[in-house]
C-alpha cells in the first residue's frame, strides 16, 4: 500500500537485520558513563582561554546548561554545552545535565552575541533531557526550546554541534540545529531515553534494553538516518579511558566542520542549514496498486 | 527522563476506570447523539466541555465549505527503523488509518476562511495520539510552503501526545525541521496562527506551536512539554489539578487568547483581517473595514457583529 | 565659569520666570484624575478592530500593559500602552498601570511582532513608574527597561509614542522613545513623581507641590525642552470631560505624526530616531576665562 | 513612585549613627591610611570589603599608566531649569566640583588596558551622588563614540543613585540617548563591557549599564532600580539583607560574573583578548594567543598566570 524509495528498503534491510546487537547497549551504558567527559573536559582541553556567560537576564543562571566566549584555535567562538555535573553536590547543583527554561534562555543570549559579533558557535550535547518539573513547566519549558531551536535556525554564524553523551530529546535538539552535526562513536541520541520508550510502549521500564535494540540511538544508525553528519572516533573503550585523545579527535573533527561551515556566505550558510533538516525524515507514497509495497 | 510520550493523559477526575462512550460529557455526564455533538461543533451544551474534534471535522468548522484543497494526501509513514514493539510499527499504522481514514495525524491544505485564504494545517489525536513522525513534519512543512508561495497566512490546530517513537531520532528532527518552515514563514512576514487544542504536548509544543505569531488555545486544553504523570513520576512533585491547563498557560504569559471553540472562527476573521494589506480608508472615517458579503460565522450572527468594534474586553479573564 | 548658549539663557529666563505657576500643579492634578481617560479608552475609539497580545512568553501576563494588533485607519498596527483600571478590583489587577519586568518583556515581544510584518508601533504613556517591589526587582526590572528601551531604538517601523496621563520616570521611558513622541496638554513626564522629588531634596513628600513647580513636568516644559514633538490640546478642563473629543484629537495628532514617520526609509527613520535622542540634553562648556557665566 | 533617587541606601548595618572615617572598614572596622588603602586598591585587607574608588583612581587601576586620555572633559551642566531646591542646583554642582576636582560624575576618554586599546567611560559616586545628567549622558556617548570610530572596546564602570533630579526629565532621556550609543555599538559589532560599582541603581542600571555584551560586578555592589528603602516604604514588602547585591543578581541570571577588584584588570585584559580579532595560529598548537610583553596586572603577577589557561573555576560560585 505504500510505495517506498530503495534507500528506504536499504535502511529497513539494515535496521532488520539487528546488526551491532551488542553495541547498542554498550553505547547506552558508555554514554551514561560517571567518568565519560563532559562539556568542561573537553572546553579545557579545546580552548586557550574563556569567560564564562552566565545568566539569562531574566530570571535565574541555569548551571546544567553553560555557555562561553572562548579562543579556539586563534578565533574567538560562543562555546554552549550541557553540563551534568561529577560528584553529587555539582550534579544537583547542575540538575544532571538537565535545563530549566532558562538555561535555553541562556543559549539563546549566546547565539545573538555570537551573532553580533560574527563569532562561529560550537555546541556540546549532553543531556538526559530538559528538566521535566513543575516549575519548569510553569515557565515556560516547551516554548523556550521552541524558541531555542529558532535562534538556532536564524543564526547566521557557522555553527557545530557535538552530540557527546546522552542527546536527550527536545532538551538535547535545543541546541543541536547546526550546520554540521558531530556524534561521538559511544554517544546516543533519541527521542526519549531507552527507559521512557520501554514503559510506554512496552508498559515495563525495565525492557530497556529492548526498547534500544528497537530504536537504534547509536551513531551509527544517526549516520545513516541522515540526522548527523559525522562520527567522531573515542579512545578504546569510550572517551573516558583518555580524555586528552578523546579531546584530540574531537578537536580534529570539529576543526573540520568549522571550516566547511565557514566555506560559504552567511546566507548560504543559513539557507542550507535549514534545508539540511528540511530533508529529515522518510516516508513513502500511498499506492491503490500495490505495488512495491513495505 | 521521558518528556515526550505518545499517550498522553487526562485531568484527574476525568478519567473514570472502565470504558466510557465517547459521546458523553466526562465533565456533566451529559450525553449526545453524535449529530447533535457535530452540529454543536462537540462542546457539551450543559456545561461547556470541549469534547475532542477530528482533523477533517475541525476543517468543517472553520474554512468555508467547499474551498478546502489538501496537499500531501498521499504521504505515508515509511518505517525506515522496521520498529517493532508489541506490536509492529506498521500494524499500528495501518489500523490508525482504518479508524480515522487519515494517511497520518496531520491534514494540510488551503482554504478559505470567512472569505480570506489561508494555509491549513490541522492535527487528529485520534491517528496514533497525534504524535509526530516524518509525515506529519512534512506535512506541515508544504502547508508552509503553500503560505509561502501564495503569500497567505498559515493556521495550524494541533492535537498531540508527542513525538513518534517508532521513529525515534527522524520523529525528533521533525521539532527542527517544522521549526525551519516557521523560521521561513517569519523571514518572508508571512503570519502565523497557532491554536492549541487539547491535549498539545511534547515535541509539538517544544516546536511549531509554540511559535505562531499568535497562539491561541481551547478552554481547559492540556498544554504542556511532559504530561502530569510524567512530571510527577520523575521528580516526585505533586502537580495542581490546572497543571498545564490552557488558563494556567495564559496566566503564566504562554498565550494570547483562549478561545472557546464557538468564537474561534469569529477570532480568526478578525486576525486574517488585522494581517490583511493596509487599505485605503474613504475620508477619514473609522468604521470597520469591509468584510466578503454572506460570511457568517459558525455558532454566532452575521460577521460584522462581532467585528464592529474593539472586542478586547471579552478576551480578557 | 560655564559658558552657555543663548537657548540655554532663553530657558533659563523662562523657567526663573515662574509662569504658568497655577498650570503645573492643575497638570499633576489632571494627569491622575480618576476619570482620566486610559489607553484602552482611546484604542476604543482609534481603532476599528484589535486583538489583545498578551503574555511575555516567560514568566506572566503583566496586566499593568497591555499590548495589541489594531486596525488604524485602514492599516494595522501594533499598540502598547500601560493600564491603570478604572475601579479597585481592576487597579488592583493592574497593579496601578506600574509593570513588572514581564510587562516590558511583552512590550518587546509587541515591537519584535511589529517588526517582522512591518506595521507601526502606536504606545501611550500611563504610568506612575515600574512597580518597585522585591519579586519585580529580582526578576531584572532594570535590565528589562533597558532591554526595552533598545527594542524601540531598534525598531525600523515607525513608532509615535504618546504620553497621555502620568509619564512616571524609566517605567514610562521604557515604551516612549519614539520616531514623533505626542504629549497631551495636561499630561505630566518627569523622572521622579513630584512626592518623591520632594521626599528626596525637601525631606519632605508634602512639599510635591513646591516640587512640580521647581522641576516642571508639564507638556510645555516638555515641548522647550525639546523632549516632545508635540502639544495635544484637550477639551476645555481636562480630556476627562469629553472623551470622545480628547480622542478625536489624539487621533489627528497621531495621524499626523505617523504620516511624518513614514514619509522616510526605515534607515533614515532609525537613524533619526537615534540621533533626536542623542541630542537631547543641556550643557555648558568651562570657561576659565569667566565670560558668559551662568 | 520613586524608583529613581540619588541618595542611595547603604545595606542595613553598613551605617552607624554619626560619622566613621571614610577609610574606616564598615564591614570589620580596620582602619587605613589613605596611601594603603588606595594601595591596596581600596579593598579592605582584612576583610576584603570594598571601598568606593572615584573615577580618576579607578582609571589608574585599570589603565595602563600614561595611555588615558580624557575626552569632553569641558562638558558643564547648564542647569536649563534654573533649579532650586532647598539650594541651588548650580551651587550644589559648584561643591561637587570643588570635592572631587570633576567636572561631572562620569569621566570619558581612551586608554590602554594590558596593551590593548579601549573606549573608557568611569563613573564618580562622590560627584552628586554618581547622578546621571545631561552632561553624563553626553560623555558616555562620547566614549561610545570613540569606541565606534577606532573599532575598539567600550569599557564603562558605574557607580550611581540614579537620575539627577535637578535636570528631571532631561536627566532621564539620557536613558535613551546612552542606550541609543549601545545600540550603535551593537550594530557596528564593536564590544561592550560594563563593569557595576556599590551601588549602581536607578536610570543608569535602567539604561546602559545593563546592556554590557559582557555585565561584571564587584562584589557586594548594591545593584537594583529602586532601593531597598524605596521598596520597603512604596511596598510596604520586607527586603532581605541581600536584596540587589551583586551575588544575588548573579544567582538570578543578570550577571555574567562577580569579581573582586584585585582580580578586574586580569578579566579585563582576558575580554579584550577574547573580543579582539581571530589570528592565524601556528601549525594546530593550541597555546594561549601572545599578549604585548612586560604586560602586569596590578595586584596579580605577570598576565600569563592569569590567562594560561581556562578559567572558568575561578569565577564560578
Ligand atoms: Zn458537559
Ligand atoms: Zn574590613
Amino acid at each position: 500500500m505504500v510505495r517506498v524509495s530503495d534507500e528506504v528498503r536499504r535502511l529497513r534491510k539494515r535496521f532488520e537485520a539487528r546488526a551491532e546487537e551488542s553495541h547498542v547497549w554498550e553505547s547506552v551504558q558508555l554514554a551514561r558513563h560517571a567518568d565519560r567527559p563532559y562539556t568542561l573536559d573537553y572546553a579545557e582541553r579545546l580552548f586557550s582561554d574563556a569567560f564564562e556567560l552566565r545568566g539569562d537576564r531574566a530570571f535565574s543562571d541555569d548551571e546544567a546548561l553553560i555557555a562561553m566566549l572562548a579562543r579556539y584555535h586563534g578565533q574567538t567562538v560562543v562555546a554552549i554545552g550541557h553540563q551534568k555535573g561529577r560528584d553529587l553536590a555539582e550534579r544537583t547543583r547542575r540538575m544532571f545535565g538537565m535545563p530549566h527554561p532558562e538555561g535555553y534562555r541562556k543559549a539563546i543570549r549566546a547565539v545573538e552575541l555570537a551573532e553580533r559579533f560574527g563569532y562561529p558557535v560550537l555546541t556540546f550535547v549532553d543531556t538526559p533531557g530538559a528538566y521535566p518539573g513543575v516549575n519548569a513547566e510553569e515557565r515556560g519549558q516547551a516554548g523556550m526550546i521552541a524558541r531555542s531551536i529558532l535562534a538556532f535556525c536564524q543564526a547566521s554564524v557557522p555553527v557545530v554541534c557535538s552530540v557527546i553523551g546522552e542527546g536527550g530529546s527536545g532538551g538535547a535538539l535545543a541546541i543541536a540545529v547546526g550546520d554540521r552535526v558531530l556524534m561521538q562513536e559511544n554517544a546516543i541520541y533519541s527521542v526519549i531515553s531507552p527507559e521512557g520508550c520501554a514503559a510506554i510502549l512496552w508498559k515495563d521500564a525495565g525492557q530497556a534494553r529492548k526498547a534500544a535494540y528497537a530504536f537504534r540511538p547509536t551513531a551509527g544508525a544517526c549516520l545513516d538516518l541522515g540526522v548527523v553528519d559525522a562520527i567522531v572516533g573515542e579512545p578504546k573503550g569510550g572517551a573516558h579511558e583518555d580524555v586528552d585523545q578523546a579531546a584530540r579527535l574531537l578537536d580534529q573533527a570539529i576543526r573540520q566542520a568549522l571550516a566547511e561551515a565557514e566555506s560559504v556566505s552567511a546566507a548560504e550558510r543559513r539557507a542550507a542549514r535549514r534545508a539540511k533538516f528540511r530533508r529529515m525524515g522518510v516516508w513513502g507514497v500511498a499506492d491503490e496498486d500495490g505495488a512495491d509495497t513495505l | 527522563m521521558a518528556p515526550v510520550e505518545v499517550d498522553v493523559e487526562r485531568p484527574k477526575g476525568d478519567d473514570e476506570p472502565g470504558r466510557r462512550h465517547p459521546n458523553t460529557c466526562p465533565s456533566c455526564r451529559s450525553h449526545y447523539r453524535d449529530d447533535e455533538l457535530r452540529h454543536a461543533l462537540r462542546v457539551c451544551a450543559q456545561c461547556g466541555h470541549h469534547f475532542p474534534v477530528g482533523a477533517l471535522e475541525r476543517i468543517d468548522q472553520i474554512v468555508d465549505p467547499g474551498t478546502f484543497e489538501e496537499i500531501g494526501t498521499d504521504l505515508r509513514a515509511a518505517d525506515p527503523l522496521a520498529f517493532v514493539d508489541l506490536r509492529p510499527y506498521t500494524d499500528r499504522l495501518l489500523d490508525a488509518e482504518l479508524a480515522t481514514g487519515l494517511g497520518d495525524a496531520l491534514v494540510a491544505g488551503t482554504g478559505r476562511v470567512v472569505g480570506r485564504p489561508a494555509a491549513i494545517a490541522v492535527m487528529d489525536f485520534a491517528f496514533m495520539g497525534g504524535s509526530m513522525g516524518s509525515v506529519m513534519g512534512e506535512r506541515f512543512c508544504l502547508a508552509a510552503d503553500a503560505a509561502l508561495a501564495r503569500g497567505i497566512p498559515l493556521i495550524s490546530v494541533t492535537a498531540s501526545g508527542g513525538a513518534r517513537m517508532q521513529e525515534n531520532i527522524l520523529a525528533l528532527m521533525q521539532m527542527a525541521k517544522t521549526v525551519g518552515a516557521v523560521d521561513q514563514l517569519r523571514e518572508a512576514g508571512v503570519p502565523y496562527v497557532s491554536i492549541l487544542a487539547h491535549p498539545t504536548t511534547g515535541g509539538v509544543i517544544a516546536s511549531f506551536a509554540s511559535l505562531g505569531d499568535i497562539v491561541i488555545a481551547e478552554p481547559n486544553a492540556l498544554l504542556s512539554f511532559a504530561g502530569p504523570r510524567v512530571v510527577e513520576q520523575t521528580t516526585g512533585e505533586k502537580t495542581a489539578p490546572d497543571f498545564g491547563r490552557a488558563e494556567s498557560n495564559l496566566r503564566l504569559g504562554q498565550l494570547d487568547a483562549v478561545v472557546p471553540r464557538r468564537e474561534l472562527r469569529a477570532e480568526l476573521a478578525r486576525l486574517l483581517l488585522l494581517f490583511s494589506p493596509a487599505e485605503d480608508e474613504p475620508t477619514g472615517d473609522q468604521g470597520p473595514v469591509p468584510l466578503p458579503e454572506d460570511a457568517t460565522i459558525a455558532g454566532e450572527g452575521p460577521v460584522d457583529r462581532v467585528l464592529g468594534r474593539l472586542g478586547l474586553g471579552r478576551r480578557r479573564g
